[in-house]
């Protein structure tokens, strides 16, 4: 069922406008705040736009407008499913009454939903809770009854705020592995913080930030090539802003000018440089059309800058000259801020040196780990 | 009295008939016990009585209330029956009842006659002025020149027996069949000057009743001998 | 576990319990147990009683029927404020009214010269004075009861399970019936048990719309009323039985909403 | 906001209005309102008004003092279950007992020859016949309705948020004051404004244990009684000012629980 | 303040000693249901011990010993503050009359208090929503709140249960700094669902399954050298059990056997080998006293691991044969799952063979990348 939303919400500051096509699942992502749940509350018909509609496979699901005969489908008519960002299970039923609960609402005999409801509670791992009331479970335990009930909802479209937020590490991958398969052929759309469900789970992933959509694409497109600093964060990558300078015609450790290629690979294709407002051009593979003189962006993996070695180095790539703003642990390396760069550097790298914040750094990042693209 | 039917005053299917009293509740006993001897005399007649305040029981006529007979407690709610046409031909009178002094069980206060009672630090309590009770409390006043400050003006004579009997209040001025049922509880102090008011139940066949024969014959039967003597026999007076 | 209540609640708590167990006490001790025994073995006794747990019984299922509906309305409806709060205070009003004329009331809506009286006479129906009349009264009274104790569980729970039903395709008498009655029944219960205890313990609304008629009309508290006027401490003893009978509905009545 | 009502609810709730709103449009219609501003004006009522208001806000006063520690006791203390049914049946009664047998039961407490009647002599307190009698009868009457309403909501709400602040150093005082109060005030005003209604409506208990005189005990619902014996229609037009003023007072309430 | 915990909460499964010295943050992992919040509602107060005790810098707050006097000092008095699994903030106070509270409870002043607040409002990033309630609140910023009234609390033990859980990536970086700051000097325990939380934040790590404490020890070395099953995925290794073999006495790729070590490198002290249970000898790095035939495992990277080469290479390591009982992906590789042995391969590998559940692989295990150690 395709989905088409366009709606206004002046009191939560939303304001988007959105299509998924049949089938797909979209990862919605973006800050505390950003409106992810209000729109879920806008699909699912719990909340009311000022303006706008919503329409489901054809059905008019929402529709306000000056003018027009104003319709507002009831949540349970819907054929859309939530599972909030709180479980809020039934506290008087157990857990397998919970998940029949959408079955007997769709009037599945009580036997058959009782067995199927044990198999989705065997999927998501909470079988043996069957019999236990929510009041008497742990914290991942009721969410893994909550999705075991939006599944057992068997949905046209699917809408999951934060799934995975409370479930222990193999909770999280199980059902991350069965999410999918769950999903095949439906829509659905899943809020997450969490870069690993978007990658695992959606084909496409739209940025939402202050009630707008910032950025929307493919799952894997959009993880390589954020445009919005919140995106880059989110897919682990620093971005860097600039406009596309000439391509270099060979590889090499550039001085933040021109490139030196030691290893003398020879420039391909897929080279490309970013002029940096500072004035420094970095070198990096191509993504898209780039004409010189383009706003561009850089996106590049922190962990893979390193600190420029005093001499000549095998590695192609750019050093630029840094002062650092900031320093904390970053998994078993140390993150380096910058104005506009960060490094997650070997903690040997750190401690050798005197990094500390108000020290100049020479950071080398290499070519290959740059992806440069249109800012569009 | 007995048998019990969906709506009141309608004849049995099984042949027998019934006749609603409606009474001013302080007939309670006496009309029960005439009401029994009624039916022994009238085999297939089952007599139901509805014991209310008098001035509930002529709203309650008024408003389609199934009543064959109506007995009130003071001629001033029957004279309102009689005013909306509420009841069939000329109330007569059945019992009359005076007032007396009821004082609790030991008379703690030493009260010894009316002017007693308006001594200070008596508690004394009276019926209100808009009650039958208070209205004669009132006359006897007048005609004695006594002014009583009372510490309550009750709303019915079984209140102001309360208080007594409860030994809360030190007197109170009710009348004597009241001061009768409260047994040893009370002790009643002779009142002469209870004679200037005397209290007068009345009686009327009720207006539009589908047994007017019987109903005027339980009338008969209250104002007969019998009924006279029961009525005696519970403190009242012959009108 | 730990508990919240902070020690200086104690007090004052205990001396309200004393404010309503001392008088209970006192009537207690007044009873004479023979007596007691005479009294509700009495047919009259056993007449009313028997009328007033049958007619207590018919008005607090009417008060569910009506109540429910009523508090539902006035906890989840969109009615906009004011007008929300107009008809709350409306529907307490019987709890205000001095009972006989909430009776009053009933008499002039259903009474022969009421507002309804024509179309009932029309129908052959006559409510006032019949059993009928003291259900209506009894209901009239203690409706306000249960549609306050509802309303005021409803306002304050549920919300979110219930949004969650409905957004896993429950209609709504499914998430009614299946989530949002069973998160009230404590309260359901408490405004059950109120109803029936107030419509038991009815008086002054029966005798004005009802009358006092033995078997038809004449409930316990017609009885101890009538009672009262030829011998008090009967009339005291009687209404020790209606005490009972309350106790025992209550009790049972908290017990299956816990069970 | 999707409304999670029924559509089915409706008319039962109708229904439930119309069978209380009916018999109230039936009073108003027979009132006069010559008559009626001629009665309000009335000093006897205009006294009767004025004790009414000061007794019952006396005792609504009283009811919250010793009713939301009860209330509290019964909802967040370690009672043991049993014991709980019972002591939360006992308190019960007084809405089950006919309201003149609980006048009685008062007057066998404080009365001259009750339980506590000598030591309260002892101290020079005549409690019958005063002020202060109606006052106790009306809060023996109306204390039930803000224990019963405020232990519902306390049961249903709150226990997270009072255990997280708890776990912040606040001590049970200020979490009954800062959290646990607020979080049930709509419940309170509830259970506050049912008291005072009741307590404004009480008539049998008063007479009882406080008798009627005017300007002393005689409450609006007692001149009302008394108006009744002379002048029956305007009794229901005095009963009228009875419910305005508790209509008034239940929409402030509810209007000031709500800002 | 130094902590002493010993406690069995039989219907919660809860049965552990522990103890936490002062100034320490400890980070309490462990499977949904395993008796995190258990734990820390005992610590707290919400929890009473079947029998136990609970020890806070000398001061008993809990004992409940058979014959023993009871202790249960009240929560409000234990200066313990706990964040909960939800923030329960209280509905009818503003997110700055939330924060204030527990400063209010204190004794601060209002104004102060006030002030304080709009401090820890800002510390957490949600000064701009000081004037709104918490019903009016996104999830995650109700969190933000919850975080800061937490620390406004200012007690000598501090609790948290999944406090990031519900952050936007951005928080989640900002509270990862500022916790740190604000629990030096003092005691903390933090339940946490993240690896990159236990990193950040705490000295030590418990591993909580069943409510027993499977593992306990400094953060580095126990996300290093995890001894439980979920302890390593939760660091995000592979554990292989074995018994420790003969140290080689050089580097190289060992099929499985002896190693052959074509760089000529010469074996360390650093060197062992773990013999598994199939007989298969994998080289690696030592980490503590090892003696032949001792129980030992390995951990290692999966995304360490690549296809052996059919032709000879120069990372020296361990080749492994294995037959793929899963696939899926993991992050921007597929992670390839066999009987004992996790591998984070990139896509192209995968899509170049024909890899897929039940076909043969030859894994290369590099033995730089393998930690092998006692088993304790
Ligand atoms: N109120 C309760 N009554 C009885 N048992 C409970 C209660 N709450 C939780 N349990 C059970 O106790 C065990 C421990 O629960 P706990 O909430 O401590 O787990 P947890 O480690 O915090 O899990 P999660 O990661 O899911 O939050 C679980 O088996 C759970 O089902
Ligand atoms: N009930 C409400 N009434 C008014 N405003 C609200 C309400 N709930 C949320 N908001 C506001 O609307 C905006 C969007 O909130 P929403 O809950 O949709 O955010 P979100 O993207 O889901 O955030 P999170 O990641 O924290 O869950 C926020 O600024 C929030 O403060
Ligand atoms: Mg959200
Ligand atoms: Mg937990």
């Amino acid at each position: 069922m395709s989905l088409h939303v366009e709606a206004q919400v002046p009191e939560r500051g939303l304001d988007l406008a959105l299509d998924l096509p049949a089938g797909r699942t979209l990862a919605l992502v973006g800050p505390n705040g950003a409106g992810k749940s209000s729109l879920l509350a806008l699909l699912g018909g719990d909340l009311r736009p000022a303006r706008g509609e919503v329409v489901l496979g054809g059905r008019v699901l929402t529709s306000v407008r000056p003018g027009g005969r104003t319709v507002q489908v009831p949540a349970h008519a819907r054929r859309v499913a939530t599972l909030g960002q709180e479980a809020h299970l039934i506290p008087h039923l157990t857990a397998l009454g919970n998940v029949a609960f959408p079955l007997r609402a769709r009037g599945v005999p009580r036997r058959d939903a009782r067995a199927r409801a044990h198999e989705l509670l065997a999927e998501v791992g909470a079988a043996d809770l069957a019999e236990r009331r929510p009041g008497r479970l742990s914290g991942g335990q009721q969410q893994r009854v909550a999705i075991a009930r939006a599944l057992a909802a068997d949905p046209e479209l699917l809408l999951l705020d934060e799934p995975m937020s409370t479930l222990d590490v193999d909770a999280a991958a199980e059902i991350r592995a069965l999410l999918p398969r769950f999903l095949e052929g439906r829509s659905a759309v899943v809020v997450t913080h969490d870069v690993l469900d978007a990658i695992t789970m959606a084909h496409d992933v739209l940025v939402l930030e202050g009630g707008e959509v910032q950025d929307r694409g493919p799952t894997a497109d959009l993880l390589a090539r954020p445009r919005t600093a919140f995106a880059a964060r989110f897919a682990g990558l620093a971005l860097l802003h600039g406009r596309a300078g000439a391509a270099p015609t060979a590889g090499g450790v550039a001085e933040g000018a021109g490139a030196v290629d030691p290893t003398g690979v020879p420039g391909t294709d897929q080279d490309a440089a970013l002029r940096l407002p500072t004035g420094e051009l970095i070198q990096g593979r191509r993504s898209g059309d780039l004409r010189e003189g383009d706003p561009a962006l850089a996106a590049l993996r922190p962990a893979a800058v390193t600190l420029a070695p005093s001499t000549g180095d095998r590695t192609a790539g750019t050093v630029l000259a840094r002062t650092v703003t900031g320093l904390e642990p970053r998994g078993d390396l140390v993150r380096v801020r910058t104005a506009d760069l960060e490094a997650d550097l070997a903690p040997e790298a750190v401690a050798a040196g005197t990094l500390r914040p108000g020290s100049d750094v020479r950071l080398l990042v290499p070519r290959d780990a740059v992806t440069i693209y249109p800012a569009r | 009295s007995g048998s019990s039917s969906d709506t009141a005053g309608a004849s049995d299917a099984g042949g027998s008939t019934t006749l609603t009293v409606f009474a001013a509740a302080s007939l309670k006993s006496s009309f029960e016990e005439i009401a029994t001897d009624f039916e022994a005399d009238h085999p297939g007649v089952d007599v139901q009585l509805s014991f209310a305040g008098s001035s509930d029981l002529v709203t309650q006529i008024g408003q389609g209330a199934p009543a064959d007979v109506l007995a009130t407690a003071d001629t001033a709610t029957m004279d309102q029956a009689v005013e909306q046409e509420l009841v069939t031909g000329t109330p007569q009178d059945f019992a009359t009842n005076t007032l007396t002094i009821a004082v609790p069980a030991g008379n703690p206060a030493g009260i010894t006659d009316l002017a007693s009672l308006a001594e200070p630090g008596v508690q004394l309590v009276l019926c209100a002025p808009q009650v039958p009770c208070g209205r004669a409390a009132e006359k006897v006043e007048e005609s004695a020149g006594v002014t009583l400050s009372p510490v309550s003006e009750e709303q019915s004579v079984t209140d102001v027996l309360g208080k007594v009997t409860s030994g809360e209040a030190d007197a109170g001025l009710v009348y004597v069949t009241d001061a009768a049922s409260a047994g040893d509880a009370v002790e009643q102090i002779d009142l002469p000057e209870a004679k200037a008011a005397v209290n007068t139940y009345p009686l009327a066949v009720v207006a539009g009743t589908s047994q007017e024969e019987l109903a005027t014959e339980f009338t008969q039967e209250v104002l007969g001998e019998r009924g006279q003597e029961v009525l005696a026999a519970q403190g009242f007076q012959a009108p | 576990m730990t508990s919240t209540l902070p020690r200086w609640a104690w007090p004052p708590a205990l001396f309200g319990a004393l404010f309503v167990l001392l008088p209970l006490a006192a009537v207690l001790v007044r009873v004479d147990p023979s007596t007691f025994l005479a009294l509700i073995s009495a047919p009259s006794s056993l007449s009313a009683l028997r009328l007033s747990l049958v007619t207590a019984a018919c008005s607090t299922v009417l008060c569910l029927l009506l109540g429910v509906p009523l508090a539902l309305v006035l906890s989840r409806s969109r009615i906009p404020g004011p007008a929300l709060s107009l008809l709350r205070a409306l529907l307490l009003i019987p709890l205000v009214l001095p009972p006989v004329v909430g009776g009053l009331a009933l008499l002039f809506t259903v009474g022969r010269q009421g507002l309804l009286g024509g179309p009932l006479q029309a129908l052959g129906l006559q409510v006032a004075f019949s059993t009928a009349a003291v259900v209506l009264a009894q209901t009239f009274v203690a409706l306000p009861f249960l549609v306050l104790t509802l309303e005021g569980a409803l306002r304050s729970t549920g919300g979110g399970a219930e949004r969650a039903a409905a957004a896993l395709g429950a209609r709504p008498t499914r998430v009614l019936l299946g989530v949002t009655l069973p998160g009230v029944l404590p309260a359901l219960a408490s405004g059950t048990v109120l109803s029936f205890a107030r419509a038991l313990g009815e008086f002054g609304a029966t005798i004005t719309v009802a009358g006092s008629l033995e078997g038809t009309t004449r409930t316990l508290p017609l009885e101890i009323y009538l009672l009262r006027e030829t011998d008090p401490d009967a009339a005291v003893a009687l209404s020790l039985l209606l005490v009972l009978v309350a106790l025992v509905v209550i009790l049972l009545a908290h017990r299956r909403a816990r069970g």
